[in-house]
């Protein structure tokens, strides 16, 4: 991973971006438009939380918005292309699978600024990104690896599972943290917490297919607990609810949730939400949006890790009673020490 | 044996069917005589209406108009404002989506959107034909969708793999893609002659087969390379499908392909030995087989031709606008094609206007929600009203003709005198 | 009952196919309807029946005026119809298809017992062998006429329409109907018969009405002759006999050696069937339907493959060859049921016209199909033919059957042909029609051409054959010559051989 | 008078035998030696979980020898398959119980040596039917619907459509009411509402049926989803996870692997289950089923008796659109899981593919669509062992499983005479 440095107000630091929008500081308005990856804005993945982002400098910073899904990669081009004709000051693309498209507007539009959600503007190594664009990346092992510590201590079962929509480096990354951190409990406490779904090596394990079939995440998730799960880690968009509704089914087990706070975001489901993997894209779109309208933009690639907030552990919500302080504390100090470089969570999936 | 089942009576000819065929007309009288013809006037018109109750779902559901109908009584002003911003927005973006965009700073950044269109209608009209070829011969191939996704792997495969010569580099993916939808269209074929297979069944089997595989081969190094699962490597300059309007616009060789393809399956259909054969078994496969025809090599054939026109279909987004795979590749252009072909009535000339319709409405649609949050659904909808609106029109203009004629008749059959005179027999 | 239609107009689009129509259908009647194709006794019996509005007229029954608005009303009111064209579902039972539409239920169940013992009681009572849990289709068509007259009389009707019943009987079975309808007369229904066969009109009419172009031209009575009866029908006179010479047969041309045929389901439909027909020769297969006239036509075709034995034409052996190969051999081959075999109805004249030559000059040269010529081929045919059609670029489906006949003969005879085979060519033609398809036959035959015409009719066979070859039960059961007595020929397809049957015969004779 | 001539079984009519009927013999050699294949690959030890297989008593964990189960699966295909062949070649009739001994060897086989020599992998033999079970249910529903539509002559490809506005209404209206049970009121009048569209067009109109559905089909799925991103976004109320509850039937609920699998099911499941039986039944039996096959196969006939043709069909296409609207409440209320856009996924047109498979009848219907359901739930089991194939290829087993069927047992199938074709 790159350097980080001058990141952006973190989302943890909300008080921060509250205060930018009492007074924006460049007395002009912008517009900021963001274009989905397939699956649409309310995919309960990253779509949608770079979605909300917007939403929220619409209402926050009173920013000029438009929105534009892409049904399919053929619809990427033009939404972009329909974007700068629309006179967007901002273009958030969102996804990894835009990378080329939005290198191509990049270039060729050098007066309006860019953002890519999940991927960076270099294709390949050597390559220089253009001045105008920024990468919205996420270290999103670390906080999973953090999660694979604590389902590896809560489980009473000895085993943990996780599955993917599709086998993607956004996705594989949490399920690669996640193998960590089971992995370095049992190391810690000479267990064998095993974690089904998912083998870190071979760089395979479960899919559901696509990130919508919640019918199917739903059996998933209960194929999980027949091998003797008691808690899964969906990374699979609106296919995870189905996991959500399956843990409502089966006592004693638990969910871990991941983009937003599941918690949160899903409260009916609380119950069953152990914790979440968070990924703050919707701050990180927010800052982006706030950093044009102050103008104070440049083209630094933006990567979310524990350290600056971008990516974390929600709190345990209605698990708190039943999290022993013990476990708090290990995760606590296991935070420190991979904010501080001493443990460094490493995939091949990493932006 | 059973003459009971076979001497059905005649079927009034359905609403949907083309008047006869004429042959002696020159060519641009035809052409001018079907711009003008009761249906297309009848087609136009149920189009125009369609988008208007299109534009009336947006206005219905749009969040500011429903803010206004709370006090719809107190300042209805408001009301008629903001439902006009809806409707005339539904109407003004998809104009300047599809056709001309008057904002534009540049003549040539106006027409742009007219090369959308056209751009989004390639693979559309591609695979509509291909569903069309298999209509024709009786068969409803649901599979265009996985022999499109075939295609794209084939083509798409040797686009980035493979390093040859321009000119030849995209011939030999063009006719890789074709080769691997054919392949995908063989095995319903084949599996229909052979065994009796359902075409329905394999053919929905086979699209989810395909769509599966791509994703497997997607997380192959041999794919992604260096770069990530998911998607694959970009396409060889060479394997990329020339833009014919120069690099500022997405108008790629496909639009003149699409068009020989429609020449192409024309001919296919209307002049060739072959084509005849697929319609006689088609029509009435057990007079075809009477005639000689060998209508369980037919029907193969016209598989693999439908899979092969599915693969050429996928050059459009795999070598002219995405240039890499990913899962996505084939989007929903196997189903919409399905629309479009039964929309242009199974025949070349009409699927081209079918697509082209139904490539401006995706290219309006995608406007609609860039500039004024409309969702990318109401093209969807639209798209389903103008086809019901169009087949509603004709049913309801055939009654209209039928009775007229019978009126007409009786009226005739009213006047004439009473008496009936009578021979006697021996 | 008496029934009476008064000015009953009917119009089809441009058509007036029943144009101030009267009849009277007197009690204990049976009232024939005689008419060339197309002369709308259908449609005035579909009138009748409910099926069609009239355009105009009324219909009275015991001198009160009635509508029926739809088959139902008039089934309640005791009409009962035989439709021209089977209305069975093919994959119901026997005791269903009598059933349909006046299930005895309990509750919405079908008391199946009720429905087969109704069955029972009507077969027994005209002394029918029906089986109520036999499926349609499995039945031949004789059988599946029956269930259909059942299927009239199970709803008590008075009046009974029976609309060219007899066009798929044998003779047997044509004459057990006649027995039946003068049973039925006796017991007081009348009926209304309608037939293309002077014959049966002689045999059992009290009055005969003649309608041409939708107008009645004319009523006869029983004793009127044949001659007269097809003048007043066609309006011109016809010739009833085919004048035809005799000629020495040359070579062999088409011949079966020792052909079986077993069908999947384990029936052995053809049993070791040999005969040959020589060049100039017409060979007749009679026999009732059913017995493995269609498999011996399917199997010169190639549709059907034998089991076992060879089949040769003009000394090449055909057996294991295509379709096609066959048709180039100079097979020419008129199937028994133009409608599903031997024309596609949604093509052009002109297309079906070429259906089997379409790949050959001068109609394709490659893959490259030449429409000019073939516009040219149908506008020669049709004019030599005398098809009659407003545009050979119409669909055949808006011809009449009998000049679809006519299409589907001139195709096959305008190729270069060695064998003929036409099954059942003059199915439900009229005489006019009937006497052009026969001459075109041996004209054929005369040019040189092996010719093998398969018929359930034993007049046509008598006007054709130079030899016949009687069927039953998937064997020939002797060839015979063409002057054979009709008992004779009637024994054998009933599968008494030659030699017994000819005894029996002359027993019966003297 | 029958003119044509049954033979006996084995009949040789002098010197000419009946041809063999390779396909049972073929299918079943190919089954055997995939068993052989599957028993020289077996290894080790088998997990088989019999948890909750019955009220009665705890089924436990058994742990078996793969070689020994698998071979002894293989000897019962031997067994099969000799029979089979030995019957085929004397030309007589197989009985389809051989057949599927062969094809549960198979399956038996495979299954066991999944989970073989994988110390923690388990084949939970309840949950496997029961999950297989869940996907079947809506394949289930659409098929029927097909079914009543078809077999009255309208073809119907937009059952789709019908399942998705059914699982849309199911979690609109359910969560509306706050009630899972008002979803099963809402979710039939949806796909009714759908079901009168193809009416209207298909029957009344005269529009090609194919048309009508394939649009209603893209109707369905632009509508739900506009209303998923206007509507439904703006007030989550209305989108709940709401969940019809369990209700095991007393006694039948305790019988082992049955009762789990069938009998501890919500409403949805046993009302699938009554619809094939009441329907298998009345479609043979009853005045209704009569009229409705009479229209399908031949309306002239039934129009001739006074029946009405087109209301029949405007009658049961309404029908089949309920039915395929409470398939779609499966989705939504019947998981309990909330309506998201795309929902049926496709299981219309499976519905559709299973129906075909079922040769039209419900119970056919009923099993193509558990051997699907089973299927992919298979895939499911197997990625959760851990299976040493990459999961896109264990994603395709009830694809490819399905194409099996229909080449392998069911060949060329005859839909009803008359579907698809207006009238009069
Ligand atoms: N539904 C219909 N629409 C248009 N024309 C029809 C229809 N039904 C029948 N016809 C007309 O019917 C004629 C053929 O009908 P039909 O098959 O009853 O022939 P026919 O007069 O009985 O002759 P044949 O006895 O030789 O079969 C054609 O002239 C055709 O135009
Ligand atoms: N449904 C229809 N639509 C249009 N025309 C029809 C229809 N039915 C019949 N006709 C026309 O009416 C004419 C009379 O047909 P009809 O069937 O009554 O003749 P028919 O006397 O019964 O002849 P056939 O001896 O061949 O049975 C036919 O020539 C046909 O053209
Ligand atoms: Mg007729
Ligand atoms: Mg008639």
């Amino acid at each position: 991973a790159a350097p980080e440095k001058e990141a952006p107000a973190s989302g943890a630091d909300q008080s921060g971006s509250q205060s930018g929008a009492a007074a924006p500081t460049t007395g002009e308005n912008i517009k900021a438009c963001v274009v989905s990856d397939e699956g649409g804005f309310e995919d309960r993945s990253f779509n949608q939380s770079a979605h909300e982002g917007l939403l929220r400098a619409e209402s926050e910073l009173g920013v000029e918005i438009a929105q534009a899904e892409s049904g399919s990669p053929d619809d990427f081009d033009p939404n972009i292309q329909n974007m700068v004709q629309e006179n967007c000051d901002l273009i958030i693309g969102v996804g990894f699978m835009l990378q080329d498209a939005m290198i191509a507007a990049a270039q060729a539009n050098p007066d309006i600024k860019f953002a890519l959600v999940d991927s960076t503007f270099v294709k390949e190594e050597g390559d220089k990104a253009p001045e105008n664009a920024r990468a919205l990346v996420f270290n999103t092992a670390e906080a999973s690896y953090l999660a694979g510590y604590a389902s590896a201590a809560m489980s009473k079962t000895g085993k943990v599972g996780a599955y993917v929509g599709m086998k993607l480096p956004t996705t594989a990354i949490f399920n690669d943290g996640f193998a960590d951190g089971v992995k370095a409990y049992n190391e810690a406490k000479g267990t064998s917490v095993e974690l089904l779904g998912w083998d870190k090596d071979k760089q395979d394990g479960m899919i559901v297919g696509d990130f919508s079939n919640q019918q199917k995440g739903k059996e998933l998730t209960e194929q999980l607990f027949q091998q003797g799960a008691d808690i899964v880690m969906p990374v699979a968009g609106q296919a995870g609810l189905g996991t959500l509704a399956a843990a409502k089914e089966k006592e004693g087990s638990m969910v871990v949730w991941v983009d937003a706070d599941g918690a949160e975001a899903q409260p009916e489901s609380a119950a069953v939400i152990l914790t979440s993997v968070m990924k703050e894209i919707d701050n990180a779109v927010f800052d982006t949006i706030q950093s044009v309208l102050e103008g104070t933009f440049d083209s630094t690639d933006y990567i979310g890790t524990l350290a600056n907030g971008g990516v974390g552990l929600a709190p345990w919500h209605d698990f708190e009673s039943q999290v022993p302080a013990e476990l708090n504390e290990e995760i606590s100090a296991l935070q420190e020490k991979i904010i501080s470089g001493e443990i460094k969570v490493e995939t091949t999936n990493q932006p | 044996m059973s003459q009971a089942a076979t001497l059905e009576p005649i079927e009034p000819s359905a609403p949907l069917e083309d008047s006869k065929r004429d042959n002696d007309v020159p060519f641009v009288t035809k052409i001018l005589r079907t711009l003008f013809s009761p249906s297309t006037v009848t087609v136009f018109f149920a189009i125009i209406s369609a988008l208007v109750i299109g534009a009336l779902i947006v206005v219905f559901f749009d969040p500011k108009v429903q803010a206004t109908m709370g006090y719809l009584f107190a300042r209805p002003e408001d009301f008629f404002a903001e439902a006009w911003r809806a409707f005339s927005g539904f109407f003004t973006s998809l104009v300047r989506g599809s056709i001309f965009d008057w904002n534009q700073d540049s003549l040539a950044g106006a027409f742009r959107p007219l090369t959308e269109t056209f751009v989004r209608a390639t693979p559309l009209i591609i695979a509509g034909l291909a569903i069309a070829v298999s209509f024709t011969a009786g068969l409803f191939n649901i599979g265009v969708q996985g022999q499109l996704i075939f295609g794209a792997i084939f083509g798409g495969f040797i686009g980035f793999f493979w390093d040859l010569p321009p000119v030849i580099h995209v011939l030999v993916a063009v006719i890789g893609a074709i080769a691997g939808g054919a392949l995908w269209g063989f095995i319903p074929g084949i599996l229909k002659a052979k065994l009796g297979a359902n075409e329905v069944i394999v053919t929905i089997m086979l699209n989810s087969i395909a769509a599966y595989f791509l994703a497997a081969l997607l997380n192959t190094y041999t794919f992604h390379g260096d770069g990530f699962a998911g998607k694959s490597r970009i396409m060889g300059p060479n394997a990329q499908l020339p833009l014919i309007l120069g690099p500022s616009y997405r108008m790629h060789l496909g639009v003149i392909i699409a068009i020989l393809a429609c020449v192409l399956v024309w001919w296919l259909l209307e002049r060739s030995t072959f084509g005849f054969e697929l319609r006689a078994a088609g029509a009435n496969p057990e007079a075809a087989k009477t005639a000689g025809i060998n209508v369980n090599r037919t029907l193969m054939l016209t598989l693999v031709i439908s899979g092969a026109l599915a693969g050429l279909a996928a050059t459009g987004p795999t070598l002219g606008t995405e240039k890499a795979l990913t899962a996505g590749i084939a989007g929903s252009i196997g189903f919409d094609a399905i629309t479009v072909a039964l929309l242009g009535k199974s025949k070349p000339i009409g699927v081209f206007f079918a697509g082209l319709l139904f490539g401006a409405l995706n290219a309006g649609g995608a406007l609609m929600q860039a500039s004024a949050s409309i969702p990318v659904d109401i093209v969807q909808i639209t798209q389903a009203i103008v086809v019901l609106m169009i087949a509603g029109s004709e049913a309801v203009r055939y009654m209209r003709q039928k009775r007229r004629r019978e009126l007409a008749t009786t009226r005739k059959v009213e006047e004439t005198p009473v008496a009936a005179p009578k021979e006697v027999g021996a | 009952m008496k029934l009476e239609l008064q000015g009953i107009t009917k119009v089809f689009g441009p058509l007036v196919a029943n144009d101030q129509i009267d009849l009277v259908v007197e009690p204990g009647q049976i009232h024939a309807l005689l008419g060339e194709n197309g002369a709308g006794k259908s449609t005035l019996m579909n009138v009748l029946y409910g099926i069609y509005q009239p355009d105009a007229g009324r219909i009275l029954i015991d001198g009160e005026p009635v509508t029926f608005n739809g088959p139902g009303q008039a089934v309640a009111a005791g009409i009962g119809m035989v439709h021209q064209h089977f209305m069975l579902v093919p994959v119901f039972t026997v005791a269903e298809s009598v059933a349909l539409g006046y299930e005895p239920t309990d509750a919405g169940i079908i008391n199946k017992k009720k429905a087969a013992e109704k069955v029972k009681e009507l077969s027994a009572r005209f002394g029918f062998d029906l089986n109520p849990d036999a499926v349609i289709e499995d039945l031949p068509v004789g059988v599946q006429q029956r269930v259909e007259i059942i299927k009239a009389l199970s709803r008590d009707a008075k009046v009974l329409i029976l609309d060219e019943p007899t066009a798929v009987l044998t003779p047997q079975e044509t004459d057990e109907l006649i027995a039946i309808m003068k049973e039925l007369k006796a017991s007081g229904t009348s009926i209304v018969f309608i037939t293309h066969k002077l014959r049966e009109i002689r045999a059992v009419a009290d009055t005969i009405t003649v309608i041409r172009r939708g107008k009645v031209v004319g009523e006869a009575t029983p004793d009127a002759s044949e001659k007269e009866l097809a003048a007043l029908m066609v309006g011109r006179p016809v010739d009833l006999g085919v004048a035809k010479e005799e000629k020495a047969p040359g070579a062999t041309v088409l011949a079966f050696d020792d052909v079986t045929v077993i069908e999947d389901n384990g029936q052995v439909v053809l049993d070791h069937v040999s005969f040959d027909v020589r060049a100039g020769e017409i060979l007749c297969i009679a026999g009732v339907q059913g017995n493995g006239q269609t498999e011996l036509c399917e199997a010169i075709l190639g549709s059907t493959r034998p089991t076992g034995g060879h089949v040769t034409i003009d000394g090449h052996d055909l057996t294991d060859s295509t379709i096609k190969h066959r048709l180039r051999q100079g097979l020419g081959y008129v199937p028994e049921d133009r409608a599903k075999d031997g024309m596609i109805a949604s093509f052009s004249v002109a297309e079906n016209m070429i259906l089997d030559v379409y790949d050959q000059p001068p109609f394709a040269t490659g893959i490259s199909m030449h429409p000019q010529a073939v516009i040219e081929n149908a506008e020669k045919l049709r004019k030599i033919f005398d098809v009659r059609v407003t545009s050979v670029l119409d669909p055949i489906s808006t011809l009449s059957g009998g000049n679809q006949q006519k299409a589907i003969l001139a195709r096959e005879l305008s190729r270069p042909i060695k064998t003929l085979v036409a099954a059942q060519p003059t199915r439900g033609l009229d005489v006019g029609s009937i006497e052009f398809v026969h001459q075109s036959i041996v004209e054929q035959r005369d040019s040189g051409t092996a010719v093998l015409v398969v018929s359930t009719e034993l007049d046509e066979v008598e006007a054709l054959a130079d030899r016949i070859a009687v069927m039953y039960r998937g064997r020939i059961v002797g060839i015979v010559p063409p002057d054979t007595p009709r008992d004779i020929l009637g024994l054998m397809m009933a599968g008494v051989p030659y030699d017994e049957a000819r005894t029996a015969g002359k027993e019966v004779r003297s | 008078m029958s003119a044509q001539v049954t033979t006996s079984e084995n009949q040789v009519v002098e010197g000419i035998r009946l041809p063999v009927q390779w396909r049972d013999p073929v299918v079943a050699a190919v089954m055997l030696i995939l068993t052989l294949v599957i028993a020289v690959m077996a290894r080790g030890e088998s997990r088989i979980s019999f948890a909750d297989i019955s009220g009665w008593f705890e089924g436990g964990i058994w742990v078996i020898s793969a070689p020994i189960a698998v071979w002894t699966m293989t000897v019962l295909s031997v067994v099969g398959t000799v029979i089979i062949w030995l019957r085929a070649l004397a030309r007589k009739h197989i009985n389809g119980w051989w057949l599927a001994l062969v094809s549960v060897a198979l399956v038996v086989s495979f299954l066991v040596w999944v989970v073989s020599d994988r110390p923690t992998a388990i084949l939970p033999v309840v949950s496997l039917l029961a999950g297989g079970l869940m996907f079947a249910v809506p394949l289930g529903f659409g098929a029927l619907a097909g079914i009543v539509n078809e077999r009255s002559g309208v073809i119907n490809i937009a059952i789709e459509g019908q399942l998705l506005v059914g699982a849309f209404a199911g979690a609109v209206v359910g969560s509306a009411f706050g009630s899972p049970w008002m979803g099963l009121i809402g979710a039939p009048l949806a796909g009714m509402a759908l079901g009168a569209i193809l009416a209207w067009f298909a029957i009344t109109f005269r529009t090609d049926n194919i048309v009508v559905g394939v649009v209603l089909n893209m109707l369905a799925l632009g509508l739900t989803s506009f209303l998923f991103s206007t509507m439904l976004k703006n007030s989550q109320h209305l989108n709940q996870n709401l969940k019809l509850p369990i209700l095991p039937i007393p006694v039948l609920s305790d019988i082992p692997i049955i009762g789990p699998v069938v009998f501890r099911q919500n409403i949805l499941v046993y009302l699938m289950f009554v619809v094939v039986i009441v329907m298998q039944f009345m479609l043979f039996n009853s005045r209704w089923g009569l009229r409705l096959r009479a229209s399908g196969e031949k309306p002239q006939a039934a129009d001739t008796v006074g029946i009405n043709v087109n209301r029949i069909r405007w009658h049961n296409v309404l029908l089949g659109g309920a039915l395929a609207g409470l398939g779609g409440a499966f989705f939504t209320v019947g998981s309990g899981l909330s309506f998201s856009k795309d929902m049926a996924a496709g299981n219309g047109f499976i519905a559709l593919a299973a129906m075909i498979l079922g040769r039209w009848n419900p119970t056919g219907a009923l099993a193509a669509a558990l051997l699907f359901g089973l299927a992919t739930n298979l895939g499911g089991v197997m990625q959760a062992v851990g299976a040493p194939i990459p999961a896109e290829y264990l994603l395709m087993i009830p694809y490819l499983v399905t194409i099996l069927a229909v080449a392998g047992f069911v060949g060329a199938v005859r839909p009803p005479a008359a579907e698809g074709k207006p009238y009069p």
